[in-house]
């Protein structure tokens, strides 16, 4: 099993360098002086989840898990264009 | 050992290649953030951010779908994994910058601070009536 | 069976094609089922979008040259552009005084079609240290913040930012 | 197999089915007909169908000898959702089925001055299917989302006329604490099936008892802690959606602004089926308080009553100092269901029987409360008990509707509720409460006085200003004289029906074992 | 189950807990009609997120689908042994769709509150009393 | 090796955020600041579905919570008011 | 202030420590441990036992053979909830008829949509390839994850990025109206509500059977669905019960949407006149 071996070795290596990236993210949501600040550093984080998420499936071997990161990849785009229509000061369905 | 045959070979090159690229990603991601929690205005940090989204998300997760096209142990599977990624990797080409875009104009228009700033010709097109 | 008939025909059978394929990635099995479904939902699902999405002739679409280039670009512009940018960018962040210069530059562009500004667009945002923050369409302007302004002047800054992106944005939409 | 089928086994499963299919259909149909009537007749005609329905699963209910388990799907009790059926549930879904069909009789007249009927038809079948699902039912998880059917019907019906802010108002208010009443019901569901392992009525009683099912096996966890946590959110939850005092202050808000059908069907069913819920638990799950788990039971039971004294107290204060008709009556509500909780926190058979006695007569002199109500605002336009000055006088079939509802409610004599509460002192009495009774009528004479204060107000004061001149229309005096003459039945009938038709319910709500064994005949046939 | 483990699994509990119990305040305490309906919808995800959680299993698990039509015995034995409980997941998706419900209706209420008394606070929509 | 302990690590690192999330949306002003931080809260849950081996509600969830709640939020903020009031208590 | 403050902070407390007091008290069913349910595990066990069949769902996604076969009347009810939300919704937003002003008014507004071509542009793409991927999630909804309503709510997603990117009006163009959106959803709901009665129409005939009945069981005598071939696997009536609520949903968010993203003037406009009345 070496190449299941090598997948936990990058693992190791990449899950926590993840998580910690999206804990700054978090932080930066949390601080956020504007409200784009906030919503840029959420589509990061988003972003950042779908790697974690699809290389977790890797890690775990159920390739069922992956469709959610694609998903949350589709999903974090809406978010930004409605806070940003929001932003424009204008009625939402015009 | 790994190699074996040329398939081995091949396996190995996949692994090597996606793991690089998975690692430098997640890299990239970490120093993305830092730069999102150090730069000093909303539209500083949307470099950070893209740093953190091509380098971090995009090029990882062309990195997995490599990656896990080398792993036998999940079978079949591991197509799903790897269409599913690519696909995934395309998407955030194409919204990531456009979702920046779209939230750094209504930010300026909103009037964030653009502080620090060498120059905005954007904001004196404005004034000038030249841009809506 | 008017030559626009016959365009709208084209259009929709090469998106059916498109849409086919995401179908079954996102699916990720090509049985019976996914054919038949598939094939039905992405025709409708094409002739939904087909006015809507392509406004060109479907010869273009199936124009091999044009992918050809398209493919090139992305090559390109993944492999040397984006790493080039991704460098400097992250010197900036590392570096403990944060060497930036930012302002927001006009940059002109000078392609037709919708697409082609898009993809411009999208490829200078993408590269970080570049963010398009307001398009004028009827100047033809972008209005770019750039992390280190080196000029104002509207010539350098094409050179600097856009250049490489509209040549290959020309060959591949326009 | 010789499981015992019979066709007719699928009447009581195509009742909520048959009320939400229609309310599917309805909006097809005003779509393509874009006609009033034609959603008033097939509203009407549905709701009869259903009413003869819930009659013929009443009958099998009293003709059997053990509750009428209809499984969905073909899945035995512990792996799919099965309706179980009592005495005790088939009453209260008649109960409903009666106030639905009357309400939709006299929607088609008292509605007549609003506009999009077509959704308030939609939502009463989807209020009907919740309720009658709510009283059927097997499965504490499908109990959660029949409870949401009816709750999310009864919020939109009391946003119906959204023109008016104290609709909205009250329907907001509703809706906010509803859902969170639901939403801590679902916890405790959370908690049961953490410990228990399993969703199914009969097979919690079972595991409560000890005892194995098929599939489940036994109960997994600490079976107290679980019990304890869970009938503690599971009473508040419902509490809430019964009006009991400290939670009650949605309702007075929510029928001021809501068509007087809402107001009648959820007072008479709605906040009934809330009260049966707890008494389930109570009674048929967790098994009383001789049952195993006596301690926990012991203290809901005395919650019980102590909120339903207090409700029972300050529910008739606020009445007398109402001014607007329907808030007062939805303080009766109050009352009433405060009537009710003592008579479920006795704990003894009869307390049961007066509960279930009340739950009806209550439901029926209610209704009649409302509609009368209903037919004065309807003509008079307004809600103010000073604007309905004497418009009695021009109605007199609804004035008789109203001292009939008025004094039954108050506990005169020959009338039902009189009926009622008096069993509910005995059980008091038999249950060394004694001094409870004294909350009763102390509470029955404050709702007498404010009953009079309408009548008063309504029959003998000089208009203060000029009344429109309208009649009562008999699609609206109908279903008032129906309600005034049952009132009086029942009172009459009382020793007949009590022990007739409200004892075998109750009975059956308090036979556990029955309960268990229907269940598990059919599991352990079906799961080896 | 280790020590680590079971002190993890604990937190997360008391953390689900907390959001429950923080919500539930924000619920109550805040004036702002659709602060409370934010706190709805956390509260109800966090009831969804709570049973999910107690249907979770420490051996290794994988989601509840089995990954081909065409299983062997041994495949099946090792999927039971393995996958998480399925019940919660059918009960939260339920869940979810009925709190989505509920939180639409009352945007849809809350828009038309605006429209009649011009503000959102439940301190100046009172015209109801008692 | 098992992976279980990441799962639980990952766990417990998003239900803490979700914790400082509630409260931040709880004592927010901005109303449109507690729609981000509660899609934010949303996406915290997400995760958490998917390391307790939840796809199918992975995938309700994340169109529910991040995509639809925020956005109708927005819809209803924008038709409405923006800031919350001062308690005066 | 400060004191309800300390006061509220030490209940939370309090609660969080006798709640999980609680658990640690009832520690072998409310952590998650090694073991699931015996419940879960007979679903576990059945849904795709091949060698087995009398409890079988015919689907390998124990969560949707639950959906829709084992708990299935859970999921029927669930959807009218749904709906009737969606109605509550309407009777709320609900107008008389929209007069000549009315529309001048929505010609006015037409001026100034959506937002940057940018924007739009990839709006647009973004969309359509959500359109093709919610159907591929609803067409699988019984083999992998997904299923009727993720799919449903996935393809909502779409039109509420258009209706945000290039305004309500681009969607009414191209005939997406509320009125088509409720015929839609309702016919979608029909067709489960007669998938769940068809099995009855056995009944009539005599034969045994149970409403929602999916696959044949020993003790009934209902044929059962189609489970399909290998190549072609339906898994009974699972895939007819997703198709339809992925249709019915999806309509019924776009109509909501579609009533949401209405112009706040109109409804201005509309109370002024029930005043003037």
């Amino acid at each position: 099993m070496e190449v299941h071996s090598l997948i936990n070795t990058i693992a190791m290596v990449v899950i926590p360098i993840y998580a910690v990236a999206a804990l700054l993210f978090v932080i930066r949501v949390l601080k956020g002086p504007t409200i784009p600040d906030m919503v840029l550093a959420i589509s990061c984080l988003s972003y950042d989840l779908c790697v974690l998420m699809c290389f977790l499936a890797i890690y775990i071997g159920s390739s069922l898990l992956v469709l959610g990161a694609l998903c949350l990849a589709l999903w974090a785009y809406i978010l930004d264009i409605s806070v940003a229509k929001y932003l424009e000061g204008r009625e939402l369905g015009e | 050992m790994l190699v074996q045959d040329p398939y081995s070979v091949l396996k190995l090159a996949a692994l090597i290649i996606g793991g690089v690229l998975t690692v430098v990603g997640a890299l990239c991601d970490l120093i993305g953030a830092i730069g999102l929690l150090r730069f000093p205005n909303y539209f500083v940090r949307l470099h950070a951010a893209t740093v953190a989204t091509i380098g971090g998300a995009v090029y990882p997760l062309f990195g997995v779908a490599i990656m896990s096209l080398a792993c036998d142990f999940l079978g079949v599977a591991r197509w799903f994994i790897s269409a599913i990624s690519f696909l995934t990797a395309i998407i955030i080409t194409l919204t990531a910058p456009t979702g920046s875009h779209a939230v750094a104009r209504a930010a300026h228009k909103a009037g964030v601070p653009v502080h620090p700033k060498a120059c905005d010709l954007l904001e004196e097109d404005r004034k000038r009536g030249v841009v809506k | 069976m008017g030559s626009t008939t016959l365009s709208k025909l084209g259009k929709i059978i090469v998106l059916t094609a498109f849409f086919f394929l995401i179908y079954v990635i996102a699916s990720a099995s090509i049985t019976l089922l996914d054919v038949v479904v598939g094939l039905a939902a992405s025709s409708v699902v094409a002739v939904l979008v087909a006015e809507i999405l392509v406004k060109s002739p479907p010869s273009k679409l199936i124009d091999l040259r044009r992918w050809g280039w398209y493919i090139l670009y992305a090559l390109h512009y993944f492999t040397v552009i984006e790493w080039r940018a991704h460098i400097d960018v992250i010197r900036r962040i590392l570096h403990p005084k944060m060497p930036i210069n930012p302002g927001i530059v006009r940059v002109p562009y000078h392609v037709v079609t919708d697409y082609a500004t898009v993809l411009i667009a999208n490829s200078i945002t993408n590269t970080p240290g570049t963010v398009v923050v307001e398009v004028d369409e009827s100047r033809k302007y972008y209005y770019v913040h750039w992390i280190d302004v080196i000029s104002t002047k509207e010539e350098i800054c094409y050179e600097k930012i856009s250049k490489t992106f509209e040549k290959y944005a020309k060959r591949i939409f326009d | 197999m010789n499981l015992e089928y019979t066709p007719i086994l699928h009447v009581p499963a195509l009742v909520p089915i048959l009320a939400v299919g229609s309310a599917f259909a309805l909006p097809l149909i005003h779509l393509v007909t874009k006609s009033r009537k034609v959603c008033e007749y097939f509203v009407v005609t549905i709701t009869g169908i259903e009413l003869v329905l819930t009659t013929i699963v009443l009958h099998l209910a009293y003709t059997s000898t053990k509750p009428i388990i209809y499984t969905f799907g073909a899945w035995p009790p512990p792996v799919g959702i099965v309706y179980e059926i009592d005495r005790f549930s088939a009453l209260l879904g008649v109960l409903a089925a009666v106030l639905f069909f009357t309400a939709a009789l006299y929607s088609t007249k008292y509605l007549e001055k609003d506009y999009g009927v077509e959704w308030y038809y939609t939502l009463l079948l989807g209020f009907e299917a919740g309720i009658v699902g709510c009283a059927y039912t097997g499965d504490i998880f499908n109990l959660f989302v029949m409870f949401e059917v009816l709750s999310i019907s009864a919020y939109a019906l009391v946003a119906f006329r959204k023109d008016v802010p104290e609709a909205v108002e009250g329907s907001l208010k509703y809706a906010i604490v509803g859902s969170v009443a639901t939403t801590i019901y679902f916890i405790a569901i959370t908690f049961i099936y953490g410990s228990f392992g399993t969703l199914n009525m009969a097979d919690l009683a079972a595991k409560v008892r000890g005892l194995t099912f098929p599939v489940t096996g036994t109960a997994l966890g600490n079976v107290h802690v679980a019990t304890g946590i869970a009938l503690a959110l599971i009473v508040w939850a419902f509490s809430i959606e019964a009006a009991l005092v400290p939670n009650h202050f949605w309702l007075p808000d929510a029928y001021v602004g809501a068509p007087v059908t809402f107001s009648a069907i959820s007072s008479g069913a709605a906040v009934n089926i809330s009260l049966y819920i707890i008494a389930r638990y109570l009674y048929t799950i967790l098994q009383g308080r001789d049952g195993p788990a006596a301690p926990t039971v012991e203290a809901v039971l005395i919650a019980l009553v102590v909120m339903g004294c207090l409700s029972a107290i300050v529910g008739s204060v606020l009445m007398i100092v109402q001014k607007d008709i329907n808030r007062l009556i939805a303080y009766s509500t109050i009352v009433n269901s405060g009537y009710i909780a003592i008579g479920l926190g006795i704990g003894t058979p009869l307390g049961i029987v007066a509960a279930l006695f009340h739950m009806i007569n209550h439901a029926v002199a209610k209704a009649l409360l409302f509609f009368c109500a209903g037919n004065y605002v309807h003509v008079v336009g307004s809600r103010d008990l000073d604007d309905l000055a004497g418009v009695g006088k021009k109605m007199p079939l609804t004035t008789i509707g109203l001292v009939v509802g008025a004094l039954a409610l108050a506990g005169v004599p020959p009338l039902n509720c009189f009926m009622s509460k008096l069993i509910l002192a005995q059980a008091l009495f038999e249950a060394n409460l004694t001094p409870l009774i004294a909350v009763i009528v102390f509470a029955s004479v404050l709702s007498l006085m404010a009953y009079l204060k309408i009548i008063y107000n309504v029959y003998c004061r000089a208009p203060v200003k000029k009344l429109p001149e309208a009649r009562e229309h008999p699609l609206m005096a109908y279903p008032v004289i129906a309600y005034a003459i049952t009132c009086i039945v029942f009172g009459l009938l009382a020793p007949i029906l009590v022990p007739t038709a409200i004892e075998p319910a109750v009975t059956d709500l308090l036979n556990t074992d029955n309960y268990i064994k229907a269940a598990m005949e059919i599991a352990e046939k079906l799961l080896r | 189950m280790s020590m680590l483990e079971f002190t993890l699994l604990m937190y997360c509990y008391a953390a689900l807990i907390a959001v429950l119990a923080i919500s539930l305040y924000g619920l109550v305490r805040r004036p702002n009609i659709l602060k409370k309906i934010i706190c709805l919808s956390i509260f109800g995800d966090t009831a969804n997120t709570l049973i999910i959680f107690l249907g979770f299993r420490t051996r290794n698990p994988i989601p509840p689908i089995v990954p081909t039509l065409t299983p062997t015995k041994s495949l099946m034995m090792e999927f039971t042994r393995r996958a998480v409980d399925p019940v919660p997941q059918c009960l939260v998706l339920t869940a979810i769709v009925i709190n989505m419900a509920v939180l639409m209706f009352l945007i849809f209420l809350a828009i038309q509150i605006y429209r009649h008394y011009g503000t959102l606070d439940v301190r100046k929509v009172a015209r109801l009393r008692g | 090796m098992s992976y279980v302990i990441v799962l639980e690590v990952l766990l417990a690192i998003a239900f803490t955020v979700a914790v400082i999330c509630t409260y931040m949306v709880v004592k927010e002003r901005d109303l449109v600041k507690a729609v981000v931080l509660s899609a934010l809260q949303s996406i915290m849950y997400t995760l958490a579905y998917y390391l307790l081996m939840a796809p199918d509600i992975v995938l309700a969830y994340v169109a529910v919570g991040v995509g639809i709640y925020s956005v109708v939020l927005l819809f209803a903020i924008s038709k409405t008011e923006r800031f919350e009031e001062v308690e005066a208590r | 202030m400060r004191g309800t403050e300390l006061i509220v902070v030490m209940c939370t407390v309090i609660l969080i420590v006798a709640v999980t007091t609680a658990v640690i008290m009832g520690i072998t069913a409310y952590t998650p441990g090694p073991e699931v349910r015996p419940l879960a595990k007979f679903y576990l066990e059945n849904c795709l036992n091949l060698w087995n069949r009398a409890y079988w769902a015919a689907s390998p996604e124990a969560v949707c053979s639950m959906l829709w076969d084992y708990r299935g009347i859970d999921t029927l009810y669930e959807t009218t909830v749904f709906f009737l939300a969606i109605i509550g919704g309407v009777t709320v937003f609900r107008l008389i008829e929209v007069t000549p002003p009315l529309e001048s008014l929505s010609e006015k507004i037409r001026r100034v949509l959506g937002l940057s071509v940018i924007v739009r542009t990839i709006s647009k793409i973004v969309a359509s390839i959500i359109l093709i991927v919610a159907v591929a999630i609803a067409a699988h909804g019984h083999l992998t994850p997904g299923g009727g309503f993720q799919a449903g709510a996935a393809i909502s997603v779409a039109p509420l990025m258009i209706i945000i990117a290039l305004s309500r009006y681009f969607l009414e163009e191209r005939k997406l109206t509320k009125e088509r959106m409720l015929a839609l959803r309702t016919v979608g709901l029909l067709t489960i509500w007669c998938t769940v009665i068809i099995p009855l129409i056995f009944a009539l005939v005599g034969q045994v059977v149970y409403a929602m009945q999916n696959q044949a069981k020993p003790w009934t005598t209902f044929p059962g669905f189609p489970t399909g071939q290998l190549s072609t696997w339906i898994a009974g009536s699972l895939f007819i019960y997703n198709m339809a609520e992925f249709v019915a949903v999806g309509a019924g968010f776009t109509l909501l949407f579609l009533l949401l993203s209405l112009p706040e003037e109109v409804f201005r406009e509309f109370m002024r006149r029930l005043t003037r009345k």
